[in-house]
């Protein structure tokens, strides 16, 4: 049987698919259905310093093969989550990634120290939530944004560092090697789309916060390519996510210069599809004589 | 393990009314008890979200879900047929809260009827007061009947039963009951609230929000409840769908 | 019966629904459906200085609710498009829009001088093919680029003058206001978002190009904010395109705030989807009491 | 108006070998006339482009089109049934160019082998070569048998027919014929068009390439050409699916 598991900035991931952050919460939910150590690693919902109520409902809206977000980073603020989520949350057998959004460098830089004296395993810097104005986007989308907020979160960091990285913008590989300069230890990507949709009846967009972030099938073309320009920049690993459905979209992201990947929207169309998705690679890779899930990252052979 | 999706035989799909449905599935009750007010998670073809819609009733192995087509999703479950198995994850949610040695006044308004007759059928001698626009959408009358409840029938317009609203008979026969509990468009739950506060009764109204998740997981059905002076968010379909009406911010 | 009739740049069009430039050829293939005067007008297949081979195949590759191209600009140079395609498409009675792309500045410069001389009608700058190096994507995705570009094709261009933008960038609303202030009569948008597919057995891209561009229902969500954020931002006319699909979609992009709409890949599904739209547009219009189609242009009511 | 798309009720759609289906839909041929090679553009429920099917058969007033499943598109196509209608846009393409008074070698690889059998149809006493990858893969024999075709029947693996190329027979048999017609893999068809080549007998191919509009007007079924010394870019879809062997730029 081929050999599952991958190493991220020295984690050993069980298998390469992770849960996406906000699409899971803190594990507890979906571990009503198998236990979570069905997962590589969950990475929680995204926390912010102090506790935030999140935007206005409607927050879903549907879209061809996709759907828009606009949750707002409710969540209970770091100190609840290291209190009360992370202990139950190191029990699942699972690698826990803690995904961190912030208003100002220091409140960054805050969590960051605190999640550092947790056992918590990886700290995720999403600087791209396209939801609240505080969500860190404004650092998300220039390279020196991005940079600058790698070294000043990584001076503060004792544990492996993901940055995630935001679709909305032009050049996506400058901004990974900005990350990368920074000091981050792997990048994930891609956060959500932004988009729209608009109620044509009341003309209200339908979503209350009026844009929100596209995921789902929809996107994953867009996932495919930038990793793939991503991977061809950075030396860092690279961890995959934005569509993967099926396990042929998991293959293919790893194919594309994936190291690991995240799911999320496929959740909600099908709870079990991480287990779905993790026995198909397996078959897949016996299949193909590959002993290991590794050896397909980056075989992408372009024209 | 306490969810669970399956595949459930789908038995029959017809149109009840002008554009409403009701779809009976095979469900083994036994193994996944529900309690009226819970409601399905419903995958639909091509769909990347599941739709939620309320237990109508369980009964001898038959689950009933009754769904009005609005957009694609419903239209695409309106069309199945039976031989097609139906992929559903349920019951979801907390549904009423039913007490014994109470009579209850049960309220439905137009889609919000449904989930009133799972819940007419877990209580004593129920006052039910159905409410719909116009006589091309009254369903279920023979089934309430049926569970022997006492049944009002109102229509917008007049065209069947009485002409007017569900809160013009709630306030008329709200003191030959105990507690109420409501589930229909939110103006209407906003004035079966005010009736119940007025009148000092209990009432329990089930809200509606755009899901995703459907267990609590991605907080996207918030919506915000004011707990002992504290607003804060909840989820409709975690901690709801079933709300305390007094504690429901209805413009929150 | 509600007025289906726009104006853009002083340009009369019967309808708001035209054809998206590549999507249509020069018009002769989906005029044997229905007659070209059902449109509102026609985008031509992008046309360069010098006649182009375009990409090898494969150019197409389907994706969720949408597809990949790169056609690479195949065409057969201006001078043959005005000798031989126009003469036909300006007998069709319904607006011709030539959309032109270039290597260099004298290259737009000199085409639209050619296109001035014509009968033309419109001419649309075509700075963001994402799928060939000398699209003009290298003006089109800065503020800088756009603005240049726009200002000297305007020297040299007395027809009116549509630039289309890329929804590759970090912020679509300064691209569209440096084209703006360059001199733009309208803008288009949006082009096709880069994306990319790869077969999992030959680990080859399936577009030979590698990366091909997005379009159809999966890229709505997106345009819609684009066009949104953008109409928001310039006062010029806005022409919304990218995934319409359905007559609601149409209606609900010119709610948006577009003044015309293109349609590109749903004929690709149902070449009378134009017919369709328009039918359905007018349906609801009368059943609105809406005595104009220009006045859904901009009427959301944002949260 | 040349084109037209429109739904045509299912007949029958049945396995016939391994993943090989052949679906059967009420087509007017008078109205709209079929020449052999030409294709159908098949829409796809849920599905954004339309698959090119090229017809097997059209006879009293019913259309052919045999496919294998491939992917997702195919799959889907292989679940419709009979009472359906399947959304076509037929005929297109340019079809083989048939003359009077030739004797043809009709040959076919795999899934190449469908529009061979309306090919044989419109000529006399034609010699058919089909090859598969096995037997578990072998369709249409019986149809070329009635339509009166000479028929050879080859596979890789030698587990029905002879073991063997076609090419191995279209050499034993190049001579009996004036003219080649060839439809299936690409490496089949430049194995092919050698032997004609060497020959000196003309050979009409059938390409593939991935499509979107299907009719000429979006240029995503791009071949290189070769047509009097000078290197074109033609279009399956419309210049095709039929080219001249001796003109394809095999390695374009
Ligand atoms: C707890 C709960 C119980 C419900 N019970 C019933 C029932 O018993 N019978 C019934 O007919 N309807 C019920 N509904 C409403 C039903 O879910 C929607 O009408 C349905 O989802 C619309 O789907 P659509 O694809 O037809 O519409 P679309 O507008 O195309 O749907 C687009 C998206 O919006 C969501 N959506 C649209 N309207 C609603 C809504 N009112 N509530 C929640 N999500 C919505 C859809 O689920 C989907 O994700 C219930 C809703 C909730 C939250
Ligand atoms: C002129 C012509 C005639 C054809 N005739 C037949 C026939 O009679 N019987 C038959 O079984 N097959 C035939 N094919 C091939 C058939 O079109 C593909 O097998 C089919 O489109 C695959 O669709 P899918 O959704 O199952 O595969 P997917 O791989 O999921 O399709 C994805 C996309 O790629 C396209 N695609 C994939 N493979 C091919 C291919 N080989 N050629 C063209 N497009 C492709 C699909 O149309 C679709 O747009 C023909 C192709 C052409 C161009
Ligand atoms: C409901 C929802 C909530 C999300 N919340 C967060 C979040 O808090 N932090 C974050 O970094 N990404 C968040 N995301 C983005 C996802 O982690 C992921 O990047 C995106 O959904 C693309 O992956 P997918 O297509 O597999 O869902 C959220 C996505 C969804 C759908
Ligand atoms: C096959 C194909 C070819 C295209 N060629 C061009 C082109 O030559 N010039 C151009 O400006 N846009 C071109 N586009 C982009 C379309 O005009 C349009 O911007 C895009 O497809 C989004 O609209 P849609 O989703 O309605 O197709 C092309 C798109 C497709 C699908
Ligand atoms: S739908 Fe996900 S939390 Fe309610
Ligand atoms: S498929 Fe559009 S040109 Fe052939």
């Amino acid at each position: 049987m081929a050999d599952l598991s991958v190493k991220i900035a020295g984690v050993e991931f069980g298998n390469p698919l992770i849960a996406a952050s906000g699409t899971f919460g803190f594990g507890k939910e979906y571990g009503e259905f198998y236990p979570l150590s069905a997962l590589g690693g969950i990475s929680c919902k995204g926390i912010t310093l102090k506790k935030r109520d999140g935007n206005p409902s409607p927050r879903i809206a549907e879209t061809p093969s996709g759907m828009l977000n606009a949750v707002g980073l409710q969540n209970p603020g770091v100190d609840v989550f290291i209190k009360e989520d992370l202990p139950w949350l190191k029990q699942q057998n699972t690698v826990v990634i803690a995904n961190i959004a912030g208003n100002t460098f220091e409140e960054y830089c805050e969590m960051a120290e605190k999640l550092s004296d947790t056992d918590v395993d990886m700290i995720e810097l999403n600087i791209s939530c396209p939801n609240v104005k505080q969500g860190g986007v404004q650092f998300g989308t220039s390279c020196e944004g991005v940079g600058e907020i790698t070294r000043q979160v990584r001076k503060h960091c004792t544990k492996p560092l993901i940055v995630k990285l935001s679709p909305n913008v032009t050049d996506i590989a400058s901004i990974a090697k900005a990350a990368e300069d920074g000091g981050a230890d792997a990048v994930s990507l891609i956060n959500t789309l932004t988009g729209m949709r608009i109620d044509i009846n009341s003309r209200r967009p339908i979503i209350r916060n009026n844009t929100g972030g596209m995921s789902g099938a929809a996107v994953f073309p867009v996932a495919v390519r930038m990793v793939w320009q991503v991977s061809n920049a950075v030396k860092i690993p690279v961890i995959g996510l934005g569509g993967i459905t099926t396990w042929q979209d998991a293959v293919e992201m790893m194919i594309a210069g994936a190291s690991a990947l995240q799911i999320g929207t496929v959740l909600f169309t099908d709870p079990y599809a991480p287990i779905k998705i993790t026995e198909g690679m397996q078959k897949y890779l016996d299949k193909n004589n590959i002993s290991s899930v590794t050896e397909l990252t980056g075989t992408i052979r372009p024209w | 393990m306490k969810y669970d999706v399956k595949k459930y035989p789908l038995i029959s799909n017809a149109e009840i009314a002008d554009g409403i449905f009701d779809m009976h599935v095979e469900y083994d009750s036994n193994a996944l008890p529900v309690k009226c007010g819970q409601f399905a998670h419903v995958y639909v073809p091509s769909k990347t979200l599941r739709r939620p819609i309320s237990v109508c009733d369980v009964e001898n192995g038959v689950l009933r879900l009754v769904y009005q087509v609005k957009g694609e999703g419903t239209k695409i479950m309106s069309q199945m047929k039976s031989g097609e198995t139906v992929d559903i994850l349920a019951p979801l949610g907390n549904g009423f809260k039913i007490e014994q040695g109470k009579r209850y006044c049960l309220i439905g308004g137009g889609i919000g009827v449904p989930p009133m007759l799972y819940t007419a059928k877990q209580t004593q001698n129920p006052l039910v007061i159905t409410g719909f626009r116009d006589k091309s959408l009254v369903i279920l009358q023979d089934d309430f009947a049926k569970a022997g409840a006492e049944l009002v029938l109102v229509t917008d317009n007049g065209t069947a039963g009485t002409k007017g609203f569900v809160t013009d008979i709630l306030r008329e026969k709200i003191n030959e009951t105990d507690e109420v509990c409501a589930c229909g468009p939110t103006p209407m739950l906003k004035a079966v609230a005010k009736v119940c506060a007025e009148f000092s009764k209990p009432c329990q109204v089930s809200l509606e929000e755009r899901m995703a998740c459907g267990i609590g997981a991605c907080l996207g059905c918030a919506v915000k409840v004011n707990i002992g002076g504290e607003e804060i968010m909840q989820h409709v379909c975690k901690n709801g769908p079933v709300f305390n009406a007094e504690e429901v911010v209805f413009n929150g």
